[in-house]
Order: C-alpha cells, then structure tokens, then sequence
C-alpha cells in the first residue's frame, strides 16, 4: 500500500534523495467541510484555509505578525486617513487575465455592496473614497485615522477577486480564480477538495507542490487511523489525540498557541446577571486552571479578552486578583448582591464542540461551590448561533477568535455599538477607552490605551475570559517547510515533500 | 312441536359482498353470496338450511343477525322489519335474537373466565343487577352441564365439547326467541356431537326455543330438523318437511345429495349419484339455473331461464325446470 | 392373498416439556395386497401418527419408542437410512392428506410438483414426464389436463387439488396409498367423487389403501378390513362387514350406536360419556376406555387387556372376551 | 401465568433474556443504593485512571467514577427507553385500534398519515423533531416516541385486523356488546401478546437511537450520565483510556441483548403458532 | 401489472404531499436561521435581510411552499442556500454513494444471514441454533458507530490499515470504490444481518410446519429440495419485507456511517444541511429519500408478485 512505499523511501535513502522522485502530492485532512468558496461571504473557517490559498489581499501578515505587502508592493500615507497602494506588476488571474487596481476596486466594491451581504463588509464602513490612480495604484481615503485598517486589509477575507470570473457565474461559492499560489481544481462536496500549482505565480520557486489535497473527515479516529497509515500527510488534531501520535516515529506533531479563547457570555440585561459582583463572583468561583488541564490536557493558557498569542498586546492576566479561585469572597459578592444562597440557572452551550460542552461540566461543578446551581443545555450548531445573536441565553459557553488586531477583542465584542455585542452590555468610560485605541496610530501609545481597556473589562467582566488553547498539526515525516504560526497555521507556500 | 305463529320471516333476502380490487378500491365485481332467497320459521321450529360449502348458509344466518348488512330483501321478526332498525335500536333486540358458533374453539375469548364470558350478555343487556347474574349463570351452567367449579375456568382448560356448551350457555342465557346455530357440532367427534345435540333438542323443549340450523351434514340435519331448505349458490333450491325432502327429494341436487351421504351400513349399497365438477363460484354464476353445470338432466332451457321457486306440493317448494308444469 | 405391510407393536412416544407420553401403544395391524384398509377413530385417538410413522414423517417431538413396520415382509421400515426412506416415499408407500387447501406449495405449478415425484424417483425426459402426468391428471377426472399443468393450487377448488393430490400418490404406482381423511374437509358431493375415483384407481394399479377417517359411512362404503382405535390402542380388528355386523368392544358398539341413532328421531341420540383422555390424562395401567366404559370392570381398571381373538378374522381389546366369542 | 413462567425459565435463551432484564430493571431502581458515588462528583486528582479497588470501572476525563455514572446511566437509558416506546405504543396503540377496528376513512387517513412518517428516514426523523425541541432528555424521549409511532401502529393495527376475524369477535357483536366495549375487553387483550413483544424490542430500540442521537450531539444533555452519551464523550480516548469506552458499550449491548433476547422467547411464547 | 404499478406510483402522492409539507413546516419552526448561520458572528443587520430576502424567506409561508413545490414538480429542487448549488443534481450524485453503499450492506448481511438463519432453522434447539441466535442478537445489540469507531482503530493499530481517502464513484475505479466502501458496508452489514437472519430463521421454521411440507416429504423429496427449494422459496415473503424496510431506512440511515467514514453520501449532506438551516437542500433531501423509500416499498411489492402467484396486481 501507498504507506510502507513512502515510509520504504524515506528509510533508505534519506539525504540524497531528490525532490523529483517523490511526487509533490500534498494530503491534508480537516474536520470540517468548506462551507463555500467566496472569500468575501464565507468566514467559515473550512472555507478560509482553502480559498487562502487561491486567492490574496493587498498586504498580509509576515512571520512576526507584522504587516507587508502582497499584491500591493508598497503604500504611502499622504495623510492618517489616506492610503496609497502601488501593486505588483505582472501578476496574472489563474485565468490568465492581469491583475489590476479596477480589479482591487471592484472587489472592495463588492464587498461594500449590501446585495453581497459581505461579512467583513463592516470591517471596512468608514472607507469613504476608493480610487484608482493609474493601472498599479489606488488610493483609499478613511472617514478619520483608522489604526486597524491595515491589519483588516490582510483577513483573508479581503481578498482581490475577479470581476469577470463573478459575472461569468453570478458568484464565487463553487468557483475560485485569484492571484495566489494554487488553482482550485475540483471540489467534491463532504469529501475533498484539490488545488494544483500555479505555474505562472509571481513569486519564484513558490509553491514547491504541485497540488494539494484537502479531504473532509470529521471523525478525529478516522483521521487518527489516515495519518497513521500514511493515507494522509497531515492533519489538525485535539490534544488529546497528538498524545496518542508522541510515540510515532513517522508523525511530528506541531503545535502554536491559538488566536482564540473560551468564555463564559452572559446577558447582562438580565437578573441576576446584570450586577456585575454577580459576574465578579462567578469569576472568582472559576479555577481556569483545571480548565486548562481537564479540558485542554494541561495545554492552554489562561486568557483575557486578548488571546496571549498576540503577544504585546495582551496583559498577563494570570496575576489579577480576579482570576484567582477565592470562594469566600466570590459568595461574599453574591451576598452583597443579594444571593447569598446562590441561585439557579442555565449554561448554554454547542453540542457541536466537546471542548464547550466539556467546559460547561466543569462549569457546573465548580460554581455549585458558591451555591450556584447550573443546569446545561447543549444545542446544536445552528440553533446556537441563533441564540448567541439573540442573546436569547442567558449564560452562553463559546470560542471567539480574538483576531489580529486587539480592536476586534475589545470594541468588536464589547463596545455598547459593537455590533459582535450581543451581551446587551454598556459602558460608557470602556466605549471612550476603545474608541481611543482605534483612533490612536501610535503603537506604544495605542498599547497602553488597551492595558487599561482589558483591566476595566476584566473587572466589568461582561464575559467570563477563559483560557486559549494550542493548536496541534501532525505532519509525516517527509513533509518539509511547515511552520504553522497563530496567525497562519496552515503555510504550506513553501511546504514539499523528501 | 311448533306453533303456527311466524315468528321469522325472510323475504327476497340478498347479500352481495363487493369484491374490492385495487388500491382505489374500486368494487369490481360482486360475490353474490346469498341471491333472493325466502323462507319462514315458526315458533318452536327447527328450521334447517343445507347445501355445499360456500353456498351462502352462513352468510343467510349472519345477516339475519345482522353481523353483516344485508344487501336487500327484508327480515321480518315478530313482524317487525329488522333492517328498519338503528344500530343502536338493533342492539337492543339482539337479545331476542343469538348465534351459536361453528367452531368452539375461536368463537370464546381466550382471555375471559367461564363466568365473565356468561356475565357478559346480562351486563351488557342490563336484564339483572349483578347478583342475580351469578344466580342465573349457575342455573345456565348447571343446564347445559358445566359443573359449578368449571366456571371459573378458562375455555382453553375445556375440550371441544365442554367448550361448545359453554357456547351454548352464553347464547341463551338471555333467554332469547330464535338461535341461529351455524355448524353448531360439525367440529365435534361423532359422540360428542350426540351430547350437544341431545342437549340442544332438549333445550329448545325447555326454553321453547325456535332455530335456525346451519349444517352441511345431512344426517345430523334430519335428526334436528322439522323443515329444511337446501341451498345451492347463493338460491333456495328445495324446501320442505323433513320426512318429505329426504324421503321424495325434487330437486337433481337435493338427490345427488341424499345419495351422496355415506350410509353407515356396509350391507346397503345403495346407487350413488355421482356429480361431475365442483360448485362454481358465486362471483362468477352461470346463466340461468345456478346448478346446471352440474346437473345430469339439464337442457337449454336451464341454460337461458333461472327457473322459478314454486311451490309444487304442499309445503314443498322447488326450483327448477322439470317442475315447471306441476302448477 | 399376501401381506404387504405389517405393523407389529409400534409404540410411539411424545416429548412434551422433558416428559415422556405413549400416544401410540403396541399396536398391530396388518395390510394386504390389494386390500382397502381402513382405520376409524374420534379425534386424538392417533390415527395419523400410525399413518405418519410408516413413512417416518412424525414431527421431531414424536418418536417411534418400539415395535417395526415391514414392508413386504422383508423391509422393515423403522431400521431404514433415510435414503433409503426416500425411496420408499412416494414411490413404494404414498400418501394423501386431510387438507387439500393447505397440502401443496402455493409457490410451484401443479406440473412442477408432479413432476417432482417423478424426478425424485426415475429419470425421464421433460417429455416423457409432462405425457405422464397429462395421463394422471386426465385418470383423476379432469377434463383438460393440459391447461391444468400450468396452473397454481390457488387456482383450484378444494375437490380439484385432492384430486391433484390423487394424482400425485399414484403416478409412481405405488404398492400402498395412505389416505389420511382424504374427504374430510371436503363437501359431500365431492367426497363421493374422491371416493369413488380412490376406488376405481387403486383397483387399476393394483394399489393397497390404507384410510384413514373418524366416519364410519365412509369406511361402510369404501373399505375391506377396519381397525378401531381408542386413545392410541387398537380397540378391535376385523372385517367391516363383521363390525357393523358384530360390534364387540364397548367402544366399537358406541361409536357404532351414535351414528345409527341419528336415523331415528323419537329417540335421544346414544353418545360415549366422556371425552377422549389425552396423552397427559392416561392412567398408566388398565384399559384406557375404562373411565367411559358402560361395563367397566375391576380388572379393567388394574391391568390393560389384549386383543382378545374373537374369531379368526376378528379380534377385541376388552376383557369381555377374555374367553373369546360372544358376550357375556 | 404459572405455566407461562415455567415455559419462560424452560427456555434457556429467554431465562438469560428475563434475568438480564431484571437485573438491568433492579440496578436502575436501586442506582442510589448501588453506586459508590455520585454520576456528577469529580475527583480532579484521579482523571483517566484505569480500573482500580476505589474505581472498579475507572474514571473519566473529569475523574468521575464510571462505575457509578454507568449505575446512574441504567436509570436515564431506562427512562427513555420506558418513556420513548410508551408514548410510541400508546399512540400507536390508539390509532392502531381505531383504524384497525373500524377501517375505511379512519383507517385510510391514520395510515396514510402513518405512511408519512414511516417514510422518514428513523435518524432523520428524531434528528428533525430534536433539532424543532432542542435536545434534552424529555425532547429525545418524544423525538423517539414519535419515531416509533407508525411501527406500533402497523404492527396493533395489523393484529386487530386478525384478531377480529376471530369468531368470539363476532359472537360479541352477535350478543349486542358496543364496540367501545369490543375494543377495550376483546381485542385489546387479545393483541397484548405481539404488543408486548414489539415493546421489549422497542425499548432496546430507544436505548440504541439515544445513543445514535448522542453522538450526533443531539441526544441525552451532560452530566447526565447516559451511556450514549458515555459512549460519545470518550471515543476520543479509546485508545489510552479504553475503560471509558468499554464499560458503557458493555452496558449497551448487554441491556439490549438481553431485552432482545427477552423479547425473542416472549414471541415465541406469546406466538401460539410456535407452541 | 402496469396499470397497477401506474396507480401505485399515483398512490406516491398524497404520502409525499404529506412527506413535503412536514418537512416543510418542520423546517420554518426549527429555531435558527440561515442567513445567520451562513454570514456568522459578523454579519451585520443588513447583510442578514438581504440574504433573507435572496431565499425568499420574507415571503408568506405559503407562497414560500408553493414556489418550492411548484419547482419540486417540475424537476427543480431550488438551490442550496447555502452553496449555491443545484439541489437536485446534488442529491442525486450523493444518492449514487448512500445507494451503492446500501445494497453493498444488504448484500454482505444476505450472504452472512440467510445461510446462518437457514442452519439454525434446521437444527432448531442444538448448540449451531443457539450459537446463531446469539450472533444475531449481538449483531443488533452493538451500535453501529461502536463497532465502526473499535474497527478503524483496531485496523489502523494492528494491520497498519485505513480505508483510503477521497472517493472515487464505482464507474471511475471500481476497485478503489470498493476498498473504500467495503469496511463501512461491513460494519453496516453485520447489524442488519441481526434481524434477517432472526427473520429466515423464524419464517423457515414456520413454513416447515406447513402441511404442504410433509407432501413433499411424503413424496421422497430431498431434505435439501424441502428447504432450499420449497422452505426458502415461501420464507422469502417475510425476508423480502424486512430487507426492503431495512434497505429504506439504510438510505437516510447512513447518516453516522458516512460521517466516521468520511463519505460523501446523502446523509451527510442532510446532516450539513440541517445544522446549518439549509431549507432547500433539506426539504429535498427529505422529499427524495421519501421518495426511493416510497418506491422501494412498491418494488418489493412487485417482488411479492413473481414470488407467489397468488398474488397478482391487476
Ligand atoms: N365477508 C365476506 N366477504 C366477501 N365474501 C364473502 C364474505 N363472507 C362470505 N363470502 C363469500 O360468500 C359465499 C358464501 O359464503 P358462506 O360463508 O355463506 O357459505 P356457507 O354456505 O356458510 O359455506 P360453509 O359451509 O363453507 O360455511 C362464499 O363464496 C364466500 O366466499
Ligand atoms: N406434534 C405433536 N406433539 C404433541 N402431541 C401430538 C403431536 N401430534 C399429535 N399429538 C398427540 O397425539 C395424539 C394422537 O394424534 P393423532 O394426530 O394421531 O390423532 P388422530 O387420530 O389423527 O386425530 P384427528 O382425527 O383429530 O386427526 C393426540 O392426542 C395428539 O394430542
Ligand atoms: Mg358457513
Ligand atoms: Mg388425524
């Protein structure tokens, strides 16, 4: 079978063998099945890791998260509100057509249209003017200075699509033709999906494979049982499972700490949940830490609002005295708020993660202790995102991915305006600190703005900020050039096989 | 034996059972079971109906009872049409009006106890409170043979027999007028069907019963009965008096029949009338005479024409063509 | 005359929750060549299992416990392989049954399950087979044979598929016909016609009958010799003539006043006391007629009796004839 | 009934089947008694450990004891076992008497309504209603409920037709006994026997869709200790923890092997035909 | 024959109307919605009414059925909300899988029970019909994801095997086909030979108790024609039933089979579809598994025909 060949292979002759005999095959296999193809519809991401690959944006992240240019090769800023793109020439659609600045507007203008109902389409409401200043260069101008607008420039999501290729079939959920180092070849639905190399790409000797593989398997034991046996190369795993694949001698496991974080939502309208000792208490009565360990098998870190993967950027949160485990004083909140017996209530959750539903278990035990007594309702995925838009829960156990820029964190999520506030929450003093951070450009400065911001909301606790976790990739062996980072954990731009 | 009072009467009585087919169900056709026939019973008389299988004697018997709804043709009981009844108003009358079943041992629910099975009629008819009910199933038990720890016995504990007495004791525990008894013995061995019918002679003496008896066996038939009509494909064929039918039978059918009864005595080999064929089916009759497939002396005639039922000595009724001129 | 099927003690037993039951005790019974025999007796008096042990078709629970049964004095059937059984199945000893509604596939062609009797027991052509069977067919009466090959039991009347069934026993030209109440669920009409074609038949084919009924008419107008069993035990044996003549057991007599009495209407009709015991309700020692038994007797109740020789060609069970001839 | 027992415990196969069932039956009621600790109490230092004298079937990611979250597990699968089939079996017991005893248009509208949910794919069905009721114990055991409706139906119906052939139907309606007396003292009793039968195999049929439904996360709600859910939750750690996995599907197959075999020798007891 | 074949499928219509309007109203009442399921935690109001708006979901409810099952009766399933896509062309390829997986599982659990359910008939009450009874009990006892979450592993684990990735369809590479679909019609296999070969058994004890079967006995007939040629021909009416319920349920019973398995089937799709409010992917879905379940039912029926002449539609 296909796996003793390539393990046969990689045995015997190990250094001198060259990367033409192997063929440039790459099989991964994800959990979850693209929801579809349209880079400015579809957030999932299932969708993103594909069509990452087929298309780009004007700017991206480099390893070290800082921004740089993609399909724009530079830009200036004749003013805090104006950005002047210069693009790369030469750079081609994989239908073979140029790539030029009336392709970057239409594809912001199809963002900004209502009739695509864009999700990212917010993320770029207060560009006012785009304009097209010669065939390599445009020009967007911002309603006031806007610190987060380069870095939403490089959500995949803001990706330079191609107007004929819409037309031609009304949208982009089946079909994908853009600038980036793979062709979308075939998709066959709850089974796979295959990219091939762009041989025209811009960038030299990028990509190294010649195709790409992507199959759905959403049973971790299948896909456990496909790495093992070498069906596939590479594959996300839980951690759980990458303890299972340490013995391997063929299977790396990689891991990077994610750019999400588990919390605990509540509905801060409602009783008892809008006293904020109430959200202190039960706080207090969380031990993150076993958390960590039961749930994430002691491979998560403690988070705040934002996901310690981002670095600067977030406070250490471990030290605040609000996260230390204190049940004296978390019913002694409850008593000055008026329950000093506790009181009942609902956790809801998604029956769809067992990481939620296992956290809401947790949950449960450890607030008994404070004499609150939890009863918990798993729905199923699409229910639950009905009920987290409608609030309609009144403690709701979720994932959010705290992005790249702390903006989303903080104002996204929590500004009374926000529109990812679906807690009914309102403070006024935490709207005028996050509007600040928006606005401030200076990073050192913009930094201190959000130390503070993530104090007070840990305090408000508006959420219950859990713990974020790692992320594990097991890749056989043969597999070469693969880092995965949190802001990009699935690079395989240089990635071939030995 | 019997009165000269009429206490049934059936007039041109027709059962057609549609015979459904498809899933529409669409009524294609029609089993004419029972085709017009007449026939009174008087009180305190045995009245008999023979004739092969599938002839329509049960059917006959059923609508009487209305188990199934006749198709037409009327019923006349102490003179009053029963057709003309409600359900609910027939219910009623019902009392006055039993079966006794052919086969003992599906016609009991498994389930009740002898004493539930008799309770249930009286129940159901309101005639006495319940103590008098245990009262009256002793004495019914005790007249047709059940002993007093019986009773509280399941019927599977019984022997065909037993069971069918049990049968008998449900049916006239309402002190009915008429029983209609369909095949009452035929599933007995030949001794104990003497048993039942010495019980059920000497029951209709008591009780001043009048039935209506339902057989295949002519043996058994002349034994009870004081007239007998015999039956042929859904029509009367012949009807009389007992001694008169088996000693001067009309009808080619009800001869055939008579000589086809085994006698039990090997010194007597009587001529036997052997038919050819079998009883044609009642979805599909022949022309004209019903029986004339069969019959040794058909013509045409019998081919074209349904020959007329007639009286054609006193009290002796036939139908068929070569009687045609006895007017 | 010779004999071709003798049965000598046979005793067969029921296995009923673990325990064992004599339904069938130590009876004897021999059958001529050419010889209409027949076995009379009320419902449970084991009349089929007799039948059904000659050709080893008692159901599992049921076993034949002792005794043989020879064919042509030289094969005893009980000792046979089964292959050597199927030989004699159909072949030699053929059989009827009482239902004829239920007695053929309803899945196979009346050609197709003749046929089988055949293929079973020669080699013939399809040709050779289908002119047979035409033959048979047209033998038992039916006035198009041709049209009959291709049609389904259902399509058939009860008188038909017995008369099906007719054919299917003779077509080997068997040397013994077991009808077990061949007419019994049929219509008188057409049991005169089955009879009558019985008779006729196995006349030309030099076939013995052995049948089996609980109507004495039927034995009256049909049979040679009869055999009387009460609850498994052979009550009397002789002549049909003599029985009817000469009744001598108790039960003989009864079975023989009830049927006579339906004649007579100013009379009450005579029945047996009692029921049939079932196997389970057999006491063990005395005669098994005795609790029904008009002359029941102390020893009648201690030890069962044998069969009584009451003249050459007639025996009795009863211990009335303890000294042979006439009552006392 | 004596007699019915003595054929019972006379047939080995159904003698295992009854005594499983009872067994099953007693630990559910006596789990309280029985079971060492409570479903929900988790030991944080014992998670994943193997069998032992204090866990005698080990303990699970939360260091809750199996043993124990398996006694409790008897309870809720027996509860929606009980539940789902009763309200599948009264409804189609109900609608099976009706459309049975009296035919024509209450029969043709019952069964084609029937018809429409029979033609559901089951999963499908219970998915549906689950996914309208949101999932919890009582929205499974309606879910299988429902789903399980138009198989009492067929199966009550079909033998009310037959048992009304029966001659003693007639004899009732011959001595003027109302129909509402007919259905409930003459035909209900009389079509127990196949009723019976199809609800020991119902019950094992709830049992296995809750588990079905469980690992489509849409069955019994956590902590409740079902055992699909048991079964769910730790097919992620059958390869380092098989214990986890081993003691619930154990319980599984055992309950529903014993209430099939138990239902099988019911058949065949129930079934005169066979006797 | 044909004119009742015509009438039955006539017949199919009201059990669909019934089939289309429940899941039709199933559907509005599930809590959830679309739009939101698609757009995710950032859409925003508008975005959402717009999508909304696309699938008509504004409209009275009414009006929404009737353009659905007006497309429905002219072959037009609608779109998938979701993808876009075509609805029908799509169920009817994930229909090829979920099928040919189906028969594959009848298929291995005929050769495993019919045999099996005939042996324990013949020697009804030894330790071979005890044996075979357990099996079959197990067969059915073990849920199916059980046995094929402990297959993959024990596989994987001992023979270094797995079932291999990316689906091909059986016309492309019948034998890559194969290797992919045999382990999950195995697993599924197994727990339906449970009940067909309880099923064989009972019903060939049954007809062996038959009157006709001592006829052919009596006529010296082979124990081997008794059973296999008489006893099974007239036991295959029962088995013939049960098959072709458990063939309907299988089709949108695969669900969880096709999920551990990775299989693009039919079930699959219904499953996505209800999660993330797919209304069109699911109604069809739904109406069209009804549909072969409907038809396979009138199949069976028409088996029953050829089988025993005493059956004959007209
Ligand atoms: N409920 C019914 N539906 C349709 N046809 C029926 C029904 N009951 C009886 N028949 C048909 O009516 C005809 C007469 O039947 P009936 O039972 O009255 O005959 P019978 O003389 O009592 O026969 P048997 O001696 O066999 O009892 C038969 O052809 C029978 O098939
Ligand atoms: N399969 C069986 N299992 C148990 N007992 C049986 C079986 N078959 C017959 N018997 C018993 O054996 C006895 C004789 O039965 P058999 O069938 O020979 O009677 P029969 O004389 O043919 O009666 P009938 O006239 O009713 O056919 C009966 O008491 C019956 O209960
Ligand atoms: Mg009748
Ligand atoms: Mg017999």
């Amino acid at each position: 079978s296909d796996d003793s060949e390539t393990s046969g292979d990689n045995d015997s002759n190990s250094d001198n063998d060259s990367e033409s005999n192997v063929e440039q095959v790459l099989k991964i296999a994800n959990d979850q099945e693209p929801a579809g193809l349209d880079p400015h519809t579809t957030p999932a991401h299932s969708s993103v890791r594909v069509y990452s690959k087929v298309y780009e944006g004007l700017v991206t992240f480099d390893e070290n998260m800082e921004v740089v240019g993609q399909l724009a090769e530079d830009w200036e800023q004749p003013d805090d509100s104006t950005y002047i793109f210069n693009l790369v020439e030469g750079v081609t659609f994989h239908n073979g057509e140029e790539m030029t600045a009336e392709d970057v507007l239409y594809s912001f203008e199809r963002i900004l249209d209502e009739a695509t109902a864009s999700h990212i389409a917010s993320y770029f409401s207060d560009v006012t003017n785009i304009e097209v200043m010669g065939d390599y260069q445009i020009k967007f101008e911002l309603e006031e200075p806007n610190a987060t607008f380069l870095t939403n420039l490089t959500n995949s999501s803001a990706a330079i699509v191609s107007q004929q290729v819409v037309e031609e079939n009304g949208d982009l959920q089946q079909v994908a033709v853009g600038t980036g180092p793979f062709v979308f070849e075939e998709w066959v639905p709850d089974n796979s999906v295959t990219l091939s190399k762009y041989e025209d790409y811009y960038v030299e000797d990028v990509p190294k494979l010649d195709r790409v593989e992507y199959y759905t398997m959403k049973e971790e034991s299948s896909r456990l049982s496909a790495i093992r046996t070498g069906e596939i190369d590479m594959t996300t795993l839980t951690a759980k499972s990458s303890e299972l694949l340490d013995g391997e001698e063929e299977i790396n496991i990689m891991d990077y700490q994610s750019l999400e974080y588990s919390y605990v939502g509540f509905n801060t309208d409602k009783e008892p949940f809008n006293d904020e000792r109430v959200r202190q208490a039960l706080s207090m009565a969380t031990d993150r830490e076993s958390i960590v360990d039961i749930v994430w098998d002691g491979d998560a870190l403690v988070s705040g609002p934002i996901a310690p993967a981002m670095g600067d950027w977030s406070i250490d949160v471990e030290q605040e005295a609000i996260y230390q485990r204190n049940i004296d004083e978390a019913k002694q909140l409850l008593a000055d708020a008026g329950y000093p017996d506790g009181f009942s209530t609902v956790i809801t959750t998604a029956s769809t993660y067992a990481d939620m539903v296992d956290t809401a278990q947790l949950l449960q035990q450890q607030w008994k202790e404070i004499g609150v007594e939890a009863e918990i309702e798993q729905i199923e995925w699409g229910d639950y995102i009905d009920t987290w838009s409608n609030t309609s829960a009144d403690i709701l156990i979720g994932r959010n991915g705290s992005g790249t820029d702390p903006d989303r964190a903080m104002n996204y999520f929590f500004n009374t305006e926000g529109s990812a506030n679906v807690w009914n929450f309102s403070n006024e003093n935490y709207d005028e600190m996050v509007a600040k951070g928006k606005r401030t450009i200076d990073q050192a400065e913009r930094k201190q703005v959000y130390v503070e911001a993530q104090e007070e909301l840990l305090q408000l606790s508006p959420n219950l900020f859990l713990v974020s976790p790692k992320n594990y990739v097991a890749v056989r062996d043969g597999v070469e050039g693969f880092t995965p980072y949190a802001h990009n954990g699935e690079d395989i731009d240089n990635v071939y096989k030995k | 034996m019997s009165t000269d009072h009429v206490l049934l009467k059936v007039n041109n009585l027709k059962k057609h059972f549609p015979q459904k087919s498809g899933i529409f169900k669409k009524t294609k056709n029609y089993v004419r079971a029972v085709d017009g026939i007449s026939f009174e019973i008087k009180e305190e008389e045995t009245f008999s109906l023979v004739g092969e299988s599938g002839c329509g004697k049960s059917t006959t018997g059923r609508s009487i009872l209305r188990l199934h709804e006749p198709t037409s043709g009327e019923i006349l009981y102490d003179g009053q049409d029963i057709l003309e009844f409600s359900k609910g108003d027939f219910r009623k009358l019902r009392k006055d009006l039993q079966m006794i079943f052919q086969d003992p041992y599906s016609s009991l629910n498994p389930r009740m106890t002898v004493k539930k099975l008799l309770m249930e009629p009286l129940l159901t008819h309101h005639v006495c409170t319940k103590e008098e009910a245990e009262s009256r199933i002793l004495d019914i038990a005790q007249k047709v043979g059940l002993s007093k720890e019986q009773i509280n016995r399941h019927p599977h504990e019984f022997s065909g027999g037993q069971r069918q007495r049990i049968g008998i004791a449900r049916a006239l525990i309402l002190n009915p007028k008429v029983v209609i008894l369909d095949e009452a013995v035929s599933a007995l061995d030949v001794s104990i069907q003497a048993q039942i019918l010495n019980l059920l002679i000497d029951l209709q003496k008591d009780l001043k019963l009048t039935y209506l008896f339902i057989s295949h066996d002519l043996n058994v038939v002349r034994h009870v009965s004081d007239r007998v009509g015999v039956m042929y494909l859904g029509q009367m064929m012949e009807m009389a008096p007992t001694d008169e039918l088996y000693s001067n039978p009309l009808h080619p059918y009800t001869e055939s029949l008579l000589s086809a009864i085994p006698s039990s005595d090997p010194f007597k080999k009587k001529e036997r009338i052997i038919l050819q064929g079998d009883v044609p089916d009642p979805a599909n009759p022949p022309s004209g005479c019903p029986f004339r497939l069969r019959c040794p002396h058909a013509h045409e005639r019998c081919v074209v024409e349904n020959p007329k039922y007639q009286e054609v000595k006193d009290d002796h009724w036939v139908a068929c063509h070569l009687y045609d001129n006895n007017e | 005359m010779t004999t071709l099927l003798d049965i000598n003690d046979l005793s067969i037993d029921v296995e009923i929750d673990k325990q064992t039951f004599n339904v069938v005790n130590n009876l004897n019974l021999s059958i001529k060549k050419k010889q209409k025999y027949g076995i009379v007796g009320e419902s449970g008096s084991g009349k089929s299992l007799t039948s059904l042990s000659i050709l080893s078709l008692l159901p599992d629970v049921l076993r034949v416990s002792n005794g043989n049964i020879v064919l042509d004095k030289t094969t005893d059937l009980t000792k046979l392989s089964k292959k050597e059984m199927l030989n004699i199945r159909g072949n030699e000893i053929s059989m009827i049954f009482q239902e004829p509604m239920t007695a053929l596939d309803p899945l196979f062609t009346i050609e197709h399950q003749i046929s089988e009797v055949l293929r079973f027991h020669g080699r013939y052509t399809k040709k050779q087979m289908q002119e047979m069977i035409i033959d048979i067919l047209d033998k038992v009466g039916f006035a198009q044979p041709k049209k009959l090959l291709k049609s389904y039991p259902h399509q058939l009347s009860g008188g038909m598929r017995q008369r099906v069934m007719i054919a299917m026993a003779l077509i080997c030209k068997p040397k013994l016909l077991i009808a077990d109440e061949p007419t019994t669920a049929l219509d008188v009409t057409i049991q005169a016609q089955i009879l009558d074609l019985m008779n006729g038949l196995t006349e030309d084919y030099d076939t013995s009958i052995l049948l089996i009924t609980h109507d004495l008419g039927v034995i009256a107008e049909t049979c040679e010799r009869v055999a009387v069993m009460y609850a498994g035990t052979l009550v009397e044996e002789t002549t049909v003539k003599e029985l009817f003549r000469n009744p001598t057991h108790p039960y003989s007599v009864g079975l023989l006043d009830s049927v006579r009495s339906l004649g007579d209407k100013s009379q009450k009709l005579y029945s047996i006391p009692g029921n049939v015991p079932t196997p389970t309700e057999l006491n063990e020692s005395g005669c098994r007629f005795a609790s029904r038994c008009p002359h029941v007797m102390d020893i009648c109740l201690a030890h069962d009796p044998p069969l009584f020789p009451i003249d050459e060609d007639h025996t009795s069970k009863c211990w009335l004839y303890k000294d042979g001839g006439e009552k006392e | 009934m004596r007699k019915f027992l003595k054929r019972l415990i006379h047939d080995k196969v159904g003698l295992i089947g009854s005594v499983g069932v009872l067994l099953v039956v007693i630990i559910g009621l006596l789990a309280p008694i029985i079971a060492p600790f409570s479903p929900e109490q988790m030991f944080t230092e014992h998670t994943m450990e193997g069998p032992s004298g204090q866990f005698i079937f080990g303990t699970d990611e939360f260091g809750r004891d199996i043993f124990s979250r398996i006694i409790y597990g008897t309870q809720v699968s027996l509860q929606v076992g009980l539940i789902a089939v009763g309200i599948g079996a009264t409804c189609g017991l109900i609608f099976g008497l009706i459309a049975g005893y009296f035919q024509g248009k209450a029969d043709q509208i019952i069964m084609r309504i029937m018809d429409v949910f029979f033609a559901f794919p089951d999963i499908l069905l219970a998915l549906t209603i689950v996914a309208v009721l949101g999932p919890s114990l009582t929205n499974t055991m309606v879910a299988i409920g429902i789903v399980f409706t138009p198989v009492f139906t067929r199966i009550v119906r079909g033998t009310v037709i037959s048992v009304k052939e029966n001659e003693y139907i007639t004899n009732a309606v011959a001595i003027g006994v109302s129909p509402i007396n007919i259905i409930l003292k003459h035909i209900t009793p009389n079509i127990m026997a196949p009723f019976i039968v199809q609800i020991t195999l119902g019950l094992s049929g709830a049992i296995l869709t809750e588990a079905a439904l469980s690992f489509l996360g849409l069955g019994v709600q956590p902590p409740d200790p079902s055992w699909g859910v048991m079964l769910n939750s730790s097919r992620a750690y059958m390869e380092f923890a098989p214990w986890t996995i081993l003691f619930p599907a154990g319980a599984i197959v055992f309950t529903i092997f014993c209430f099939n075999l138990f239902g099988d020798s019911l058949r065949d007891l129930l079934d005169p035909k066979l006797k | 024959m044909f004119t009742y074949i015509m009438r039955r499928i006539l017949m199919l219509f009201p059990v669909l109307f019934g089939v289309s309007v429940f899941i039709f109203v199933v559907m509005r009442v599930v809590p959830g919605d679309v739009a939101q399921t698609i757009l995710g935690t950032d859409a925003t109001p508008a975005a959402l009414e717009q999508l909304r708006n696309r699938f008509g979901l504004n409209l009275p409810l009414h009006e929404q059925y009737f353009n659905w099952i007006g497309g429905v009766l002219t072959g037009d399933f609608g779109e998938s909300m979701r993808t876009g896509k075509e609805v029908l062309p799509d169920i009817l390829n994930r229909f090829k899988l979920t099928f040919e997986l189906t028969m594959l599982s009848a298929f291995i659990s005929w050769i495993i029970a019919i045999p099996l359910g005939i042996v324990a008939a013949m020697k009804r009450n030894s330790k071979t019909d005890f044996g075979v009874r357990i099996i079959s009990l197990l067969g059915v006892s073990v849920p199916n994801f059980a046995l094929a979450t402990v297959l993959i592993l024990v596989l994987a684990l001992a023979f270094s095997y797995s079932t291999p990735v990316g689906y091909v369809g059986f016309f492309e590479n019948p034998v890559r086909n194969l290797e992919i679909m045999i382990i999950p019609a195995i697993v599924l296999g197994t727990s339906m030979a449970g009940a067909v070969m309880r099923m064989t058994r009972s019903s060939i004890l049954e007809i062996l108790r038959q009157d006709f079967i001592r006829t052919i006995r009596a006529k010296g007939a082979k124990e081997r024609i008794v059973i296999f040629q008489h006893a099974l021909k007239n036991a295959m009416i029962p088995i013939l039933t049960i098959i072709g319920l458990q063939i309907g349920t299988l089709l949108g019973g695969t669900v969880i089979i096709e999920q551990i398995f990775s299989l693009p089937g039919l079930g699959q799709l219904v499953l996505t579809a209800i999660t993330q409010r797919d209304f069109m992917v699911v109604q069809g879905a739904v109406l069209f598994i009804a549909f072969v379940f409907v038809m396979i039912n009138l199949l069976v029926d028409i088996l029953y025909s050829y089988l025993d002449p005493r059956i004959s539609y007209k």
